[in-house]
């Protein structure tokens, strides 16, 4: 996986700041945000420094940051914006304008707990509370991955079948304040990989009308159009990735790990590693892991293949839909299984919210309950948490 | 530089695309210019807020009827009151 | 081999920096690390802890640090008993104090530096946590003295690289009681 | 700079189509004209949501001869600060070439859900112009209160008349260090369209406020529209100035100011005024319009152009 | 239904303006948006004419509005808001605030399309976006709901084992600007419903701290707490119901209407209308119909209920989750199902995005369509647009 | 209005406790609880995000000793205004009491995110004392610029020091018409005292801005604190002064300033600004802090209190 | 049974306002009723649609209008042929309009009134929407003339109900030319 | 007035609570009151940013070393120089 030789330590965010830096972006608007304030930081020094040109716009709130990067991306430029929580909140409204405008926006979201009450660590309520916007989402499990995927996610955006931003998230200080080796591209090869392509921009020399405004007799189409082209965004995810430089590094829709065992888990960011050691390390070589990489556009039949043989799936979410029949992850999973016709026992995992890190004695905890549900048969569908010290549910 | 994408994107890319409808029937009232009273001053132009007059080829400043909402400010405005509103038929 | 271990020092003592800095070492001598402070705000004055770990495979664990190998505490203040629990038997622990330390668990390794007066010689106030890492070095034989030498001298200059290997050649093991 | 002073100097430069959907007589169609008329190439338009922006750019029409962007309602001066620094980026790189970009925008949008935006665009001292066409109301969502809204005038939100002043954007602006802020009415186009020319041509952030009556939210008849912005300037309703780096110079004196009630009895918004009941209000309108004045004679006099 | 001798003519909006004036409320803040605004301008008449005695702040934007509200829920005032689409989405940080500080606020939410581009018609784009808010979120038919819902949301919202924002939705334009015959109550009776209970205020006098920072040590159990809570609303809801003083204005979570049918259709919103007179006067008795009241906590166990034995079951969602499996409420309803171990004939339908309301004509078009997938049997899930004019998907 | 005059006037009024987690030597937090000692009850304080409300309210603990809400950051302002409305309603209808409502904010949640919110609770006239305790940085998370942070300051997003001007926002303030816009220091507790009391007493929105040096991010020695308010002020970089309804009076003037060095060296964050290469910022730091010193003085002549 | 009515005017002339008093005048004489706005953003000038639904049980339909039984167009100007071909068949059509109007189909009932000349005779400009409503009533026989008046007086005057009276008495048939 | 539900709810009851946390391994430098030079003017106590700087009941001026962090303010400030910061040991 590493080469020790070439790699540096970097955190989740060194790496994301590196990569965008490497991805030679125009135009980078950020506010800051923990956790994810130190890619701003380590950005205005690149920029600041001269080592990457680009302006840096230091905007007064995340919804002007969001705004600037549209305006920059609409002008032809590379844009780059990252937050967490509170921030991609605030930008809420903005997130579906940037995809309606097609704007091949990158951002990286170092994934928080949202307020009320404030927390700054990390879940992934603050991406998943905005999962309709039209967004590419992608989660990276480490700092590796959070450099190879930002790379990927530049030429995915501005692929000329796509034109859609990219979100690519990492957990909240797990990943985001983790030092770990990670192995850098030359910045030549990613120069290369990053081609500019040409896209409809503001000028005065061809004037075009931007944002127009449209009426019931054009609405549904522009918006049918666009969930199409995300949805065909995961064909060209497959292309991008394909032509990426360093193999290891290349974006899939998943990732499987000790595909033999019966029970199969399906997770999304930093907490996957601490479920591969336990399956590895701690010998449940019962267990299979399904990391999932692309939350959006939603790869339902990748993930139905991969798990329809198993004895029992566990669906792990970081974030609540509270009131639904189940949270986001999961009921996008029992709705592909429905969709399949595929019938498992289903258990549904909440963990982690406001930062509680599952340690290695929940997860064992949590893999003899698993395992003793599944032995259990029939049900088709539990619930626990994983971590929470209230009465249960 | 730019390229038309072949997706449906919100863009217009025919600028200026609107003078292509006729506002027409917006209009009750029509300003007439009395052409032996104007002067080409053009003060009715920078004010009309369509724009709907027009610098005809002889230099005549000329009402542009499919695009007068018929306000009546040219007419107001004119130093030389040379535009009279008339109301449409009905 | 997972070897997992804890700093303890305070807000603008350079934990932090100190954890990472033993990371890198590890790195390049050959060994998968993997480093973390405490998340959270950070205030001038407060605890702080810092984590590292060190394994001869990727390090893929991601779970919080309840227990570890080896402590590395800035002040001797800073010590308490539910930390001294938390150490793995065989462990040990480094202490930064002018006198030996009392303790109670006999099942690992005592030792400590007076890394206050350290600095203090050295006229490099701000540079504690360099002098715990020369300390840990000397005493873990983990991670070459050298190789955290050698970055602390690129990073921070030979001044600095001196506070380390003063304190690797300071710190003194405490004689079990038992 | 070239200096705008017969019409046949701005003829022929239209950068707005006929074919718009605004009411019939709006006045921010005329600004909005004028400024484009005067306006000099190249350059981008940004607008947030309004009247302007719907009236202009139904899909698939658009009446803009000029490439213009509209992203939301509340982020006009970010979207535009986005856009500057990304061209300027752009041309270092040999990417492209740095256009002027001026903001039009409503009061709405620039006294209120827009004002952070601007405000921050300006502490940043981004290269922008930035105009707002000042219909004293929310227009599009039919006529509600801004905080540009005057004393005592009726909305659909203020039902017998707001309670507060008119913000002062102007001195707000001139707080910000900001290079050029005037006033313009568009009764005035010369003077409207070389302050554009004087603000475009300023390095950092210039404002420009224009005068827009409304026929339909301040209720007068559509001929009406520059007549009543020629009142708004001539009671000293709205003062004509312009403030270089600080520095002021009344640009349209009004010795003699016509009576204040000549305007309000033109527009039904203010017909309670007029009522004796109301008097009380019409004074603190009075009031404010006087102090208003004299503070600005004060500031000219003060700090002198 | 009505009695036309006391009926009035009202729209939509005019009937949440009524109700909320007839409901005392202390404070209302809000920001004019299309087409929300009316309700706005109409409570500013009441607050004006001494009808209403509140404040009313003309806020700067819905950001500020809606937190101008926790302001004042926290104050111990009844607080209304009211808003569409972008002025929601900008709201979006907040909403999860209040929530989360368990601010009993009222708001009518005038669904309407998300921007871009930007439509200001009808569809429920706006409040699917924000359904992990945590809000109890209720879906009326017409004006006349629109009133008593909103009634009974004070009620629920404020109730002692509640205290959660409610949103009361109703469709933007088809049911905010139609104008319907509407049965009102007395002043008196509705004052009577609405009583004022103690909970926890800012008071100089016993001094709180509302709005603490939870470390991962407490973030998890607060947020259990709250989904528990709004799950546990739905049983307050009956009872709240059941005490409202109109029999036929009681909130139900589901209300079926010809039940014999076979197909089973599950609707929110205005659009149910139109589906009830396709029924009953133009003869699709084959079709019975669910009309979803409450939308969260979803009733999913009522629904399978009702669904359970049809031979299909058609989901009509307003809005679209781009790239997710299926969109919100067919995601829901397959969840549920899911759950419950029930398969049926899934058929998710994508209607009226951007204001594109439904003909009778594309009804009819669709309960053919619809017919014919149900009689083909066995597909588990199909998926068809309503009024969608570009090729298909 | 009880003047306070010596320090047992507001012993014992404490509404802060011990026990929250500010770094040692915090200048906001010094700054706050001169404002709690001072306030006169009853009233209600409200905070965005930022280090005092970090540090302050961690749950299950509070240090406050007085009501107390946190919403968010950037809308401190709407959610006084909401408080205070409300409070007026139920006061009405006979079901509470009116409180004074003390919005305490950092630079960031007043000069920047919360500016809009601010900027309309101002020009709707709610009756609420808007408090900046001005760290000139975001603070919490870690240093970044704000529009606060004065020209040459290093942080870590200006990694060279900041390029753009301190935004000034008591300028701004009295461009909205407040009643009564005021500065402060700490270690000029006396003039602080009375300067909320003042304000508290005012109808109206009131702003008083407190300079709040911070060790962690200015990059001095815990105990410097008060000294370094000391010098922002008798350096005439933080000018001392009130303006009640536009009308200026200088509280401490400073005829003989402090070299503006003495203040610039005591802080890492402007060590650069004293090297030899870095004269031309040193220079513009200086013109800026004199001619807004002379602005100052002219405004005060021009509209005496 | 369920009357569909469309009326057509221009911004400013209180198309909306003609409808809504139309669906409570039905209301009042004991039919339910339904009426509704062309959605959209009014503009000063732009011609405006309004709708009206009418029947004996309660109006659930929310579909929109594309045929109907009655069409009112408040000036001759804004007739067009698409508008024309969506009026059922048997249905009626009542135009503002000084002059007969011209027309293609004779399978549906053709009035005109001068609207404006009513309004300028009894100086009420804005009241053309009062007048194109009296025109209706005494033409339809669906909701009694008598209910219009009354709430066109009660809510803007006696002036103005003379207006609906003089429209009714004025509204003429136009023979059909085949 | 207030009645505290039976819920979790992110409020917190107890004013002024956080005193009953103990700051003192926070401190490297402790503050130590010269008895005899103290005048109990307060000043070190209005400059204390905790506060812990209280008067005892015979009304001298005293330090509270639970919440004490050892900024060094008050002997910066105190006009006296009644106060020494003490290094504590480790
Ligand atoms: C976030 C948001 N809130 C509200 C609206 C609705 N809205 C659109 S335009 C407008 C008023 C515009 O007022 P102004 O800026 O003065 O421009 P005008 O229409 O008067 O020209 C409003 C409230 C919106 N589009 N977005
Ligand atoms: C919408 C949003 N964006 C960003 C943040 C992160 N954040 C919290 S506090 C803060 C800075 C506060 O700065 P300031 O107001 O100056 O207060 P200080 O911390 O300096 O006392 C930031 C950026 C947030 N909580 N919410
Ligand atoms: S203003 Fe009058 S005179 Fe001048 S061009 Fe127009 S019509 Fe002619
Ligand atoms: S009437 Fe109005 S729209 Fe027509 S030409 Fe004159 S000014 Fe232009
Ligand atoms: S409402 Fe006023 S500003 Fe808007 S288009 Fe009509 S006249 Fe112009
Ligand atoms: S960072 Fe500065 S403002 Fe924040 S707590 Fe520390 S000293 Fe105080
Ligand atoms: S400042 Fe000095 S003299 Fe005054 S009370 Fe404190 S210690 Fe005593
Ligand atoms: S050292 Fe600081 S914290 Fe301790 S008493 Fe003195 S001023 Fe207070
Ligand atoms: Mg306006
Ligand atoms: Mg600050």
């Amino acid at each position: 996986m590493y080469n020790l030789k070439t790699a540096r330590l970097m955190t989740g965010n060194d790496a994301a700041a590196y990569a965008v830096k490497q991805s030679d972006v125009d135009f980078i608007s950020a506010y800051p945000i923990t956790p994810q304030t130190i890619i701003v930081e380590r950005l205005s020094e690149y920029v600041a420094s001269g080592e990457l040109h680009a302006e840096f716009v230091a905007t007064e709130s995340e919804h002007s940051a969001l705004s600037a990067c549209v305006g920059a991306s609409l002008a032809g430029a590379r844009a780059f914006t990252s937050t967490s929580s509170q921030g991609l909140a605030l930008m809420h409204e903005i997130l579906y304008v940037a995809s309606g405008l097609r704007c091949p926006i990158v951002m990286a979201i170092v994934n928080r707990a949202l307020s009320a009450p404030l927390n700054i660590h990390g879940d992934h309520s603050d991406v998943m509370g905005s999962r309709d916007a039209g967004w590419i989402q992608i989660f990276a499990e480490n700092p590796q991955e959070v450099y190879h995927y930002l790379i990927q996610s530049f030429r995915l955006a501005e692929h000329p079948d796509v034109l859609l931003p990219v979100g690519v998230n990492l957990d909240g200080f797990t990943v985001s304040h983790s030092s770990e080796p990670v192995e850098v591209l030359e910045d030549s090869v990613v120069k290369e990989y990053l081609p500019r392509n040409e896209r409809p921009r503001l000028d005065y020399y061809s004037p075009a009308t931007f944002g127009a405004f449209a009426l019931p007799t054009h609405y549904f189409e522009f918006k049918v159009e666009q969930d199409k082209t995300l949805r065909k965004a995961g064909e060209v995810l497959d292309e991008v990735a394909a032509h990426y430089p360093s193999p290891e590094g290349r974006l899939r829709k998943i990732d499987k790990f000790n595909e033999d065992g019966r029970i199969a888990v399906i997770i999304m960011g930093g907490t996957t590693g601490t479920l591969r050691y336990a399956i590895k390390s701690l010998r449940f070589r019962d267990f299979s892991l399904i990391s999932l990489k692309l939350f959006s556009p939603f790869p339902s039949r990748e993930l139905v293949e991969a798990v329809s043989d198993a004895d029992a799936v566990v669906v792990m979410d970081r974030s609540m839909s509270p009131g639904a029949p189940l949270h986001p992850l999961a009921s996008n999973v029992a709705t592909s299984l429905y969709e399949a016709g595929v019938s498992v026992n289903l258990i549904s995992v909440v963990y982690g919210l406001g930062g509680r890190e599952p340690t290695i004695k929940m997860v064992l905890e949590m893999f003899e309950k698993v395992r003793e549900i599944a032995r259990g048969g029939g049900k088709r569908l539990s619930r626990l948490f994983l971590g929470y010290q209230g009465d249960g549910l | 530089m730019r390229q038309q994408p072949s997706m449906l994107i919100p863009i217009v890319f025919e600028a200026g695309n609107s003078a292509q409808r006729s506002m027409a029937n917006w209009r009750s009232n029509k300003p007439i210019i009395e052409r032996n009273q104007c002067t080409n001053c053009l003060i009715c132009w920078i004010f009309c807020p369509e724009p709907a007059i027009f610098m005809d080829e002889s230099g005549n400043v000329q009402i542009d009827y499919e695009h007068c909402k018929g306000c009546g400010i040219c007419a107001e405005e004119c130093p030389r009151k040379a535009i009279k509103m008339v109301m449409e038929s009905v | 081999m997972l070897f997992e271990l804890l700093m303890l020092g305070r807000g603008g003592q350079g934990v932090v920096t100190a954890g990472r800095i033993f990371a890198e070492a590890a790195l390049k001598s050959g060994l998968f690390s993997q480093s973390f402070p405490e998340f959270g705000p950070e205030r001038s004055g407060a605890p702080v802890r810092s984590y590292v770990r060190i394994s001869d495979e990727p390090v893929m664990l991601r779970a919080p640090i309840e227990n570890f190998d080896v402590a590395v505490v800035f002040e001797r203040k800073l010590l308490d008993h539910r930390l001294v629990e938390m150490i793995r038997s065989g462990g040990l622990i480094v202490v930064g104090s002018e006198t030996p330390v009392e303790f109670a668990r006999s099942d690992i390794k005592w030792f400590y530096v007076d890394a206050r007066k350290i600095v203090e010689e050295l006229n490099r106030p701000r540079s504690i946590n360099l002098a715990m890492l020369g300390a840990l070095c000397s005493v873990l034989h983990l991670v070459p003295l050298n190789n955290v030498e050698e970055i602390v001298r690129r990073r921070f200059g030979e001044g600095n690289a001196e506070v380390v290997r003063r304190a690797a050649s300071r710190v003194v093991e405490v004689e079990a009681a038992a | 700079m070239m200096q705008v002073s017969k019409l046949t100097d701005l003829y022929g430069r239209e950068g707005l189509s006929p074919g718009h959907t605004a009411c019939q007589g709006c006045g921010a169609t005329i600004a909005v004209r004028q400024v484009l008329l005067a306006a000099e190439p190249p350059y981008i338009v940004v607008s947030p949501t309004g009247c302007l922006e719907v009236v202009s750019s139904q899909y698939p029409y658009t009446s803009w001869r000029v490439p213009w962007v509209h992203v939301a309602f509340e982020n006009a001066a970010a979207v535009a600060s986005g856009v500057e620094a990304a061209l300027r980026a752009l041309e270092k790189k040999g990417l492209g070439k740095r256009q002027k970009v001026i903001v039009i925008a409503g009061d709405g949008g620039t006294f209120d859900i827009g004002f952070q935006a601007l405000s921050g665009a300006f502490e940043r001292g981004h290269n922008l112009l930035y105009i707002c066409y000042d219909n004293e109301a929310y227009m599009n969502t039919g006529i509600q209160r801004s905080a540009a809204t005057p004393l005592g005038a009726t909305t659909t939100t203020t039902p017998t008349g707001k309670l507060e002043m008119k913000k002062d954007i102007t001195s707000i602006l001139v707080a910000h260090g900001s290079p050029y802020v005037a006033t313009a009415s568009p009764h005035l186009w010369k003077d409207l369209a070389n302050k554009v020319r004087k603000a475009q041509s300023k390095e950092g952030p210039t404002f420009l406020h224009i005068v827009a009556p409304c026929p339909r939210g301040w209720y007068f008849d559509s001929h009406l529209t520059i007549k009543v912005a020629k009142l708004a300037v001539e009671t000293r309703i709205f003062p004509i100035y312009e403030v270089e780096h600080g520095r002021y110079r009344i640009n349209y004196p009004v010795p003699r100011p016509r009576p204040i009630e000549e305007y309000l009895k033109l527009q039904n918004r203010f017909a309670h005024l007029l009522k004796p009941e109301n008097a009380h209000i019409l004074e603190a309108f009075k009031q404010w319009v006087e102090s208003r004045w004299n503070h600005l004679l004060k500031m000219a006099e003060a700090f002198p152009l």
